[in-house]
Parts: structure tokens; C-alpha cells; sequence
């Protein structure tokens, strides 16, 4: 039974990701309204030679924030994870 | 603890993966690099240097609360720097215009500036701090967990 | 003043975080400082989420590009598409920040003494912390990439606390299970995300339904969505993780994940509301959230009827009442493009749906924290070994059987709201969908009344003669959660009409989502 | 169509290595396979994203020093590199649940070992 449920979920989730990958654009010409505007703009708007760091601490700023959040997040997950635990009580 | 020539190699190299990752982070906004990447390569050096003495060696110079509060700092920072910029957006680059990193480059192909970006040289530098701190608590509590020893908490 | 106005849906989000990366440092000045330091805080956001949701009520979508020179600046002067970060908070976005933040002021007044001897507290709290920030990131974006950052956020930080307990295995299964889940989750999302790019070259969601064709592709863009906020929500086929994890996570932070869990629920809506709800016909795509929604009620309350856990019960449950959630909102879904039907019950049921989240999140989690008061107590969650807790406990007592009624659809407490909406809805949809849904509350009542027996009647146990009633923090938590219960349940139509209404038009007033951003453009 | 499908190759590729992923996850019961799962699915999802912003005959967004040509689509690039951390995070915290699973049963095969009874 849950080799079939398995077999099941397998099989239509991959057929959504192959179908959607046949589907799109040619590769090598992504359409590029955003990024004409970035690589236009960033060197006089952020100063930044290198278009990929304007875009991830200027334009997308928020994203990096958000990952230098789960790097905090994940080493405080750690470290509570592998935390001392023998002072503990019998609560737990 | 692995022999003593490799604890000789790593003692010397450890210096130059230091140098060579202070160097992507410093110049992560005019050449391919920055603080995420820099961060990891200075903590891949601590990751050889626990290789090459064992945990329990490296437990004594790298405590697990100093990298804790040198990663807060870090974090602080970078989000400090996006804060100073709510006089008009949250995240705003606040620095282009002025003497602190605030060179505009030549539009278009140039040889690159250190003294442009605004805030992101600042923002790689914290990062760079917090991910080498981040990483290298990763690894030194895993390393310290299977091989018995407990943090100090 | 005006100040803290305008950049307030930044600050809800950018204080917390700071007060999480502050907190292992705050954390050295002792306990008593923390604590009163997150309570500080917390009371400010949430003053701040006031301030945010009478100016969302009284002047419409508030829109905030982030690094822009001016906040309302969505779209770069003389372009044509929105290139920055930009958080737009409308009328559901406000109403889950409002739920969420009521919820953490009390888990975090609960924890505060629930974990008074445990170990591992600042980075306890600083993960809480992080927790609210993804699930208030999560409901303020309006940009698809930086939904999926503050998914994750939210997902790391609620599993390392679901294992928190890392002495009991099952902790750590419910852990793993949860991230396991998240990731594939979040990877599903971030695929998807990926073709959306690649076709309108956008991530902003407001641009993005503008620009929306409604391909092919957008169409298997849909199905992933659905697949991975409906893992993430725990949606009956893919609801496995939630009784483990819902189970083992320690107090304070189950229903922060259960708020977690709803957060996706909005993120489903915001995907087939705002995204696809234009052009389409969306009644196929009411039928999948009504049948998911369905079974949801239906598996969810059987398996809970069998469980001996008292927290899995209380999980299963929650499976189980998320079905009523999608079951009203699918049926809202279902009539979107056809206005009679609309009118008549569609609104109403969308408006049942989404009052029953905040509903189910208040009484769920005072059920979650009451029975981590008796596992505080008696250290044991297993039904069978309890008895006679009504003696001693009476405060948890009282409060538990609120949360009892309020569940089980009893008037006057909140439950029966909601719940009378939906049937009412429902049956001019389609009757036998709301005889489902009535049964599905007779057996949550039974298996209530099971529960209530079992724990708390009965002769009094030898073993729990000694057991006091837990500390008065613990207490105060609980009791802010059931006067809003009781409140809910007493003035249904003036909570439906200030902040459950808003949140229907919001959903169903694609235009003026769309319009806030792109309104701008040339 | 034949004439279409080349040219999307570097996609299908990548959805194929997620597939490859999925497949692991879902029938593999070893836990650190799980993990290694999830670590090939990240990796999939990081090369199908990243190939979404090739331009034929582009060069790296990078102005320094830089060669004439059209720019490779930058904003892809500073995903990849956000879902790279995320995934790192991901990882080093199911490796510590793994760890203690470890220590709880002393074997990490989740048929044994009761856990992930799914």
C-alpha cells in the first residue's frame, strides 16, 4: 500500500516538473523586464560594479536579511539541539 | 589529532585562507565573490584546523559562546545597517553620495573602486562575520557532540 | 508618530528579528531581563500591528517598497514592473498578523514560567522570536521569493523547537518530520517560483496577476503551489507530520506552529484568490480545497477518536478543523466568477472560513497549553494514566472545558460562530457537504467529552494526590486566550464586521491588490 | 517539437535530478539517504533556477573589467545564492536530528529504528 501511494505521488510530481520544464522558455533567452532595469541602473544607483551584490544586498535586501536569518535560525536550532542537557530536571 | 605534518601545513595555511577570504569578502561588490562565500571559505579553515588537532584542541582557543555572540554581532550589524537607513526606506543605501564608500563608478565596463557601493561593502563585512561565526558553531557543536564532549552552556 | 505609521509593516517584522539576534546577547544579564525584554517588545509590535490595522481598515492596502527613496514608490520612476522588495499588507494580511501576534503574547507569557528550570532558554526564546518574524514575514510580502524566505524561516525555526526535547525520541521525530516536510515543501514552492520567473520575468504577486496569462504552465505553477501549501497546512493527504509534530513540540510553541501551518492556508488563499482568481474559472479549483477540506474533517476526527495521547488528540483535531477552514473558503472559491452566487452565499462562506482560523488558532491553543499544563503537572500525556485532575486543577479545569465547548461548536463560545456560518453556507451550496460538516462537530463534542472524562472526572488518583495547580503565568497566557474565546462567542457580528469582513474583500477584490502596485505603472 | 526539446534540455536535466531526488526521499528508509535526498533536491531546484537566467552568449553581471556582450539575468543568481544558505541550514540541522536519533536508537535505518513510520 504505501509503495503504491509512493509510486503515485512520485509519478505526479514529476510529471508536473518534467512537463513544466519542456514547456518553457528556449534556454539562453529568458525574457528580462526586472533584470534589464538592475543591470541598467545598479551602478548608478548602488555604486556596485558587481550587479549580482546590488542585487542582494540593494534590490533584494530583504531576501538576504531573511537568509542571514535562517543561518541564525539554523545555528541557534543547533546549538539548542546539541545543548547540555544533564543540569536539566526530570521534567522533559 | 592527525601527524605532525599536517598540523604544520594547516597552521601556515590557515593564514592565507584567512587573507583570501577577508580579500572576497572586502571586494564582494566589484568582483565575483561576497559575504556569504567569504564567510564560508574562512570557515572551511576552521573546519581543516579542527581536522588537523581534533575537537578537544580547538574547544579551548574557539569556545562555542564567543562564535555564538560574535555571529549575534554580526546579524546586529547588518540588520543595525539597514535600519539606519529608515530616515527614508528600511534598506535604503543611504551611503551613495558621501565619502564612506559612496564613489559612483564609471558607468558601463571601468577597473573597479573599493570606495564604491554605499552600504553593501558594509553589509558583506557583517555578513561575512556572521557566516564564519555561524558555520564554524555549526561544525565545532556537531564535532563536539559525537565525540562525546558537552558544550558549556 | 506619523513616523512609526508609516514604516510600521516594516517594523513589525524588522523589531522582532532584532530582538531575536539581541536576545542570546540580553540573555547573560539573567532571566528576569529576557523576559521582560520580549514582553516589552512583543507589547510594542503589537501596539504597532494596532496602529497598522486601523490605517489598513480606514485607508485600504498599504503598500511599502523596501530601499525605495520614498516607501509608497512601488515601480522605479518611468518603468513599467516593480523591481524591488515590496510588503503589502490588505485586509487578510492584517487579520493573520493580528492572530499571530495575539497568539505569541500569550505562548510567551506561558512560557515564561512554563520553562522556568530548562535548560537552553535564549536560544528557546530567540526561535520563538524568529518563528513569529516568518510567519508576520510571510503574511506582509507580496513578493513570491520572499514569501518562500520567510516559509523557510518559519519552518527551521518551528522544527528545531518541535525537537526542543531532545531526551524523548519522539521529539525529535516530530522534529525531523516536520522538516523533511518543509523542505520538500519549500523546494516545491521555490520550483514553481522558478517558472513563474522564467515566463513574466516578476516576482512581485501584484505584478505577477496583472501579467498573468493562464497558460499551460501557469496551471502546473497552480498544481505545485497547491501540492506544497497543503503539505505545509496539513491537508489531509499529506497531513502525516502534523499529529507527531503537534504532539512533542513543547508548549509556548505548538500553536505558534499551528499559526505556522495557517500561515500557509494564507499563502494557499493568496495564490488562488490573488493570483488566479481573475480570469479563470476557479470553480474546479474550489472543488479540489472543498474535497481536500472534507476529507481533512473526516480522517482527522476519526483517527482522533482513537488516540490515547492527549495531544495528539488535540492534533488530530486540528487536521481536522482545518477542513472546515478549506471547506468554507473552497466553497466561496468555487462561485468567484459567477456574482449571484457570490452575493447570496459565496462571501458569507469565504467570511466563515476565514473566521473559523482565528477561531480554531485561540481555542486550539488554549487546548495545546492546557494540556502542557497537565503534562507539567503529572508528566504524562497518556489519557488512560490520568484521572480526577478537576480536584486540584481547577483554573486548567475551567479552562479546558472552554476550549472543549468552544471546539465542539457549543454556544456561546466562538466556535458556534463560525461554525453556524458555514453550515449555513454550505447547505445552499450543496446540503450534503454541511451534514459532513455537522456530524464531523457531534463526533468532536464526543470525543471531547471523552477526553474531559477521562482526565479530569473521576476518583481522585493516589499518584496525583500532591498535584498543584500550575504557576499564575501559566495561567494568565491561557486566560487571555479564553476572554477572546468567550468575547468571539459573545460578539460574533462585531468581530465578523471590523476585521473578518475586511479580510473577505481582501480576498475577493483581486483588482485592488493588483491595483496598489500596479496602479503606478504607465 | 523535436526541433524545441534541445534547446530546454539544461531544464529537463534539472527537473530530472529533482525527480532522481524525490525518489530517494520517499523510498529510501536510511535517514542520512533522507537527507542526501533533500541535499540532491536543493541542489536541482539551485541548477534550474540558475539556468533560467542564461543568456545565449552572455557574460557574468559583473562590470568590472568586463568584456562586451549582453549580461546573464542577475536577479536568479542572487536566489540560488539565498536557497544555497537555506539549504545549508536545512541540511546541518536534519544531520543534528540524525545524530540524535543515533543516540536514541543506536541505528539510523527507519525501518528499525520506528522512526518515519509513514
Amino acid at each position: 500500500m504505501r509503495q503504491i501511494i509512493g509510486w503515485f505521488a512520485l509519478i505526479t510530481l514529476v510529471t508536473f516538473l518534467i512537463s513544466g520544464a519542456l514547456l518553457m522558455h528556449p534556454f539562453g533567452y529568458p525574457p528580462s523586464d526586472m533584470d534589464d532595469y538592475i543591470i541598467a541602473n545598479s551602478q548608478a544607483e548602488t555604486g556596485s560594479n558587481n550587479v549580482v551584490a546590488a542585487v542582494v544586498f540593494d534590490y533584494r535586501g530583504l531576501d538576504t536579511l531573511g537568509e542571514a536569518t535562517v543561518l541564525f535560525a539554523a545555528v541557534s536550532g543547533v546549538l539548542l539541539l546539541l545543548r547540555a542537557t544533564k543540569k536539566e530536571g526530570d521534567k522533559t | 589529532m592527525l601527524s605532525k605534518i599536517v598540523r604544520t601545513v594547516s597552521n601556515q595555511l590557515i593564514v592565507f585562507i584567512l587573507i583570501f577570504g577577508l580579500y572576497i569578502i572586502m571586494h564582494g561588490h566589484i568582483t565575483p565573490g561576497g559575504g556569504f562565500q567569504g564567510g564560508a571559505v574562512i570557515a572551511s579553515g576552521v573546519v581543516m584546523l579542527l581536522v588537523a588537532f581534533g575537537s578537544s584542541d580547538i574547544k579551548k582557543a574557539l569556545r562555542e559562546r564567543r562564535l555564538s555572540v560574535l555571529e549575534s554581532s554580526g546579524a546586529l550589524i547588518f540588520i543595525g545597517v539597514a535600519f539606519a537607513g529608515i530616515g527614508t526606506v528600511f534598506f535604503y543605501n543611504f551611503l551613495v553620495g558621501t565619502p564612506i564608500f559612496g564613489e559612483i563608478p564609471p558607468i558601463g565596463s571601468n577597473s573597479g573602486n573599493v570606495w564604491t557601493g554605499g552600504v553593501i561593502p558594509l553589509m558583506n563585512l557583517s555578513v561575512g562575520l556572521k557566516v564564519l561565526a555561524g558555520l564554524s558553531a555549526i561544525v565545532l557543536a556537531m564535532a563536539l557532540f559525537s565525540s562525546g564532549e558537552e558544550m558549556e552552556e | 508618530m506619523e513616523h512609526l505609521n508609516i514604516h510600521s509593516p516594516i517594523l513589525i517584522v524588522a523589531l522582532p528579528l532584532f530582538a531575536a539576534f539581541l536576545i542570546p546577547l540580553i540573555s547573560r544579564a539573567g532571566n528576569k531581563v529576557r523576559g521582560s525584554f520580549t514582553i516589552a517588545l512583543l507589547s510594542f509590535v503589537a501596539f504597532l500591528v494596532g496602529i497598522l490595522a486601523v490605517n489598513i481598515y480606514t485607508a485600504g492596502t498599504r503598500v511599502y517598497t523596501l530601499g525605495a527613496s520614498v516607501p509608497e514608490l512601488a515601480i522605479p520612476e518611468g518603468y513599467i514592473v516593480p523591481v524591488r522588495i515590496i510588503f503589502q499588507v490588505d485586509g487578510i494580511s492584517i487579520f493573520m498578523g493580528i492572530i499571530a501576534t495575539v497568539v505569541m503574547l500569550a505562548a510567551i507569557i506561558y512560557s515564561l514560567q512554563f520553562l522556568k528550570d530548562q535548560t537552553g532558554q535564549d536560544r528557546f526564546y530567540s526561535l520563538l522570536m524568529l518563528l513569529y518574524v516568518g510567519v508576520m514575514g510571510m503574511v506582509f510580502t507580496g513578493d513570491m521569493f520572499n514569501l518562500f524566505v520567510f516559509l523557510e524561516i518559519a519552518s527551521i525555526a518551528g522544527a528545531a523547537l518541535a525537537a526542543y526535547r531532545t531526551n524523548m525520541a519522539d521529539a525529535i521525530e516530530g522534529g525531523f518530520k516536520y522538516i523533511v516536510i518543509s523542505a520538500i515543501g519549500g523546494l516545491l514552492v521555490l520550483f514553481a517560483i522558478g517558472i513563474l520567473y522564467s515566463q513574466y520575468n516578476l516576482l512581485n504577486i501584484a505584478a505577477l496577476a496583472h501579467y498573468m496569462e493562464y497558460g499551460t504552465l501557469d496551471m502546473i505553477v497552480l498544481a505545485l503551489l497547491a501540492i506544497a501549501f497543503v503539505m505545509k497546512l496539513a491537508g489531509v493527504p499529506l497531513h502525516m507530520w502534523a499529529p507527531d509534530t503537534y504532539t512533542v513540540a513543547p508548549a509556548g510553541t505548538t500553536p505558534m506552529i499551528l499559526v505556522a501551518s495557517y500561515t500557509s492556508m494564507y499563502a494557499l488563499y493568496r495564490v488562488t484568490f490573488t493570483l488566479y482568481g481573475g480570469h479563470i474559472d476557479t470553480t474546479a479549483i474550489g472543488w479540489v480545497l472543498i474535497i481536500v477540506g472534507v476529507l481533512s474533517m473526516l480522517i482527522g476526527v476519526m483517527m482522533a477518536v482513537y488516540q490515547t495521547d492527549i495531544k495528539r488528540v488535540m492534533a488530530y483535531h486540528a487536521v481536522s478543523q482545518g477542513g472546515y477552514m478549506l471547506l468554507g473558503v473552497g466553497v466561496g472559491l468555487a462561485v468567484l466568477n459567477d456574482p449571484a452566487a457570490l452575493a447570496s452565499y459565496g462571501r458569507d462562506a469565504i467570511t466563515g472560513g476565514i473566521f473559523h482560523i482565528i477561531n480554531h488558532v485561540f481555542y486550539k491553543a488554549l487546548l495545546f497549553m492546557t494540556a502542557e499544563a497537565i503534562f507539567f503537572r503529572i508528566g504524562t500525556r497518556d489519557l488512560n494514566k490520568m484521572g480526577g485532575l478537576a480536584r486540584n486543577m481547577k483554573w486548567t479545569t475551567v479552562l479546558f472545558a472552554i476550549g472543549a465547548l468552544a471546539i465542539s461548536g457549543i454556544p456561546p463560545f466562538n466556535g458556534f460562530a463560525s461554525k453556524l456560518l458555514i453550515y449555513e453556507t454550505v447547505m445552499r451550496f450543496n446540503p450534503i457537504l454541511s451534514v459532513i460538516a455537522m456530524f464531523v462537530s457531534l463526533v468532536t463534542l464526543a470525543s471531547f467529552a471523552k477526553v474531559f472524562y477521562s482526565a479530569f472526572t473521576g476518583p481522585e488518583m493516589p499518584a496525583y494526590k500532591e498535584v498543584r495547580e500550575v504557576p499564575k503565568g501559566m495561567i494568565i497566557g491561557m486566560g487571555i486566550l479564553a476572554v477572546c474565546i468567550i468575547l468571539f462567542g459573545v460578539f460574533p457580528g462585531l468581530v465578523v464586521d471590523t476585521i473578518v469582513a475586511p479580510a473577505t474583500d481582501a480576498l475577493i477584490n483581486q483588482g485592488a491588490y493588483i491595483n496598489s502596485v500596479m496602479g503606478a505603472a504607465p | 517539437m523535436m526541433a524545441y526539446i534541445p534547446s530546454n534540455i539544461p531544464f529537463v536535466a534539472a527537473a530530472a535530478l529533482i525527480g532522481v531526488a524525490l525518489f530517494i526521499i520517499i523510498f529510501r528508509r536510511n535517514l542520512i539517504k533522507i537527507v542526501m535526498g533533500i541535499a540532491i533536491m536543493s541542489s536541482g531546484v539551485n541548477l534550474f533556477i540558475v539556468a533560467l537566467g542564461y543568456r545565449a552568449g552572455g557574460i557574468a553581471p559583473i562590470y568590472t573589467e568586463a568584456p562586451e556582450g549582453p549580461m546573464a539575468l542577475p536577479v536568479v543568481q542572487a536566489l540560488i545564492l539565498t536557497n544555497i544558505v537555506i539549504g545549508v541550514c536545512v541540511i546541518a540541522l536534519m544531520l543534528v536530528m540524525v545524530m540524535h536519533t543515533f543516540r536514541h536508537m543506536g541505528d539510523i535505518d527507519a525501518k528499525k529504528s520506528r522512526l518515519l513510520r509513514r
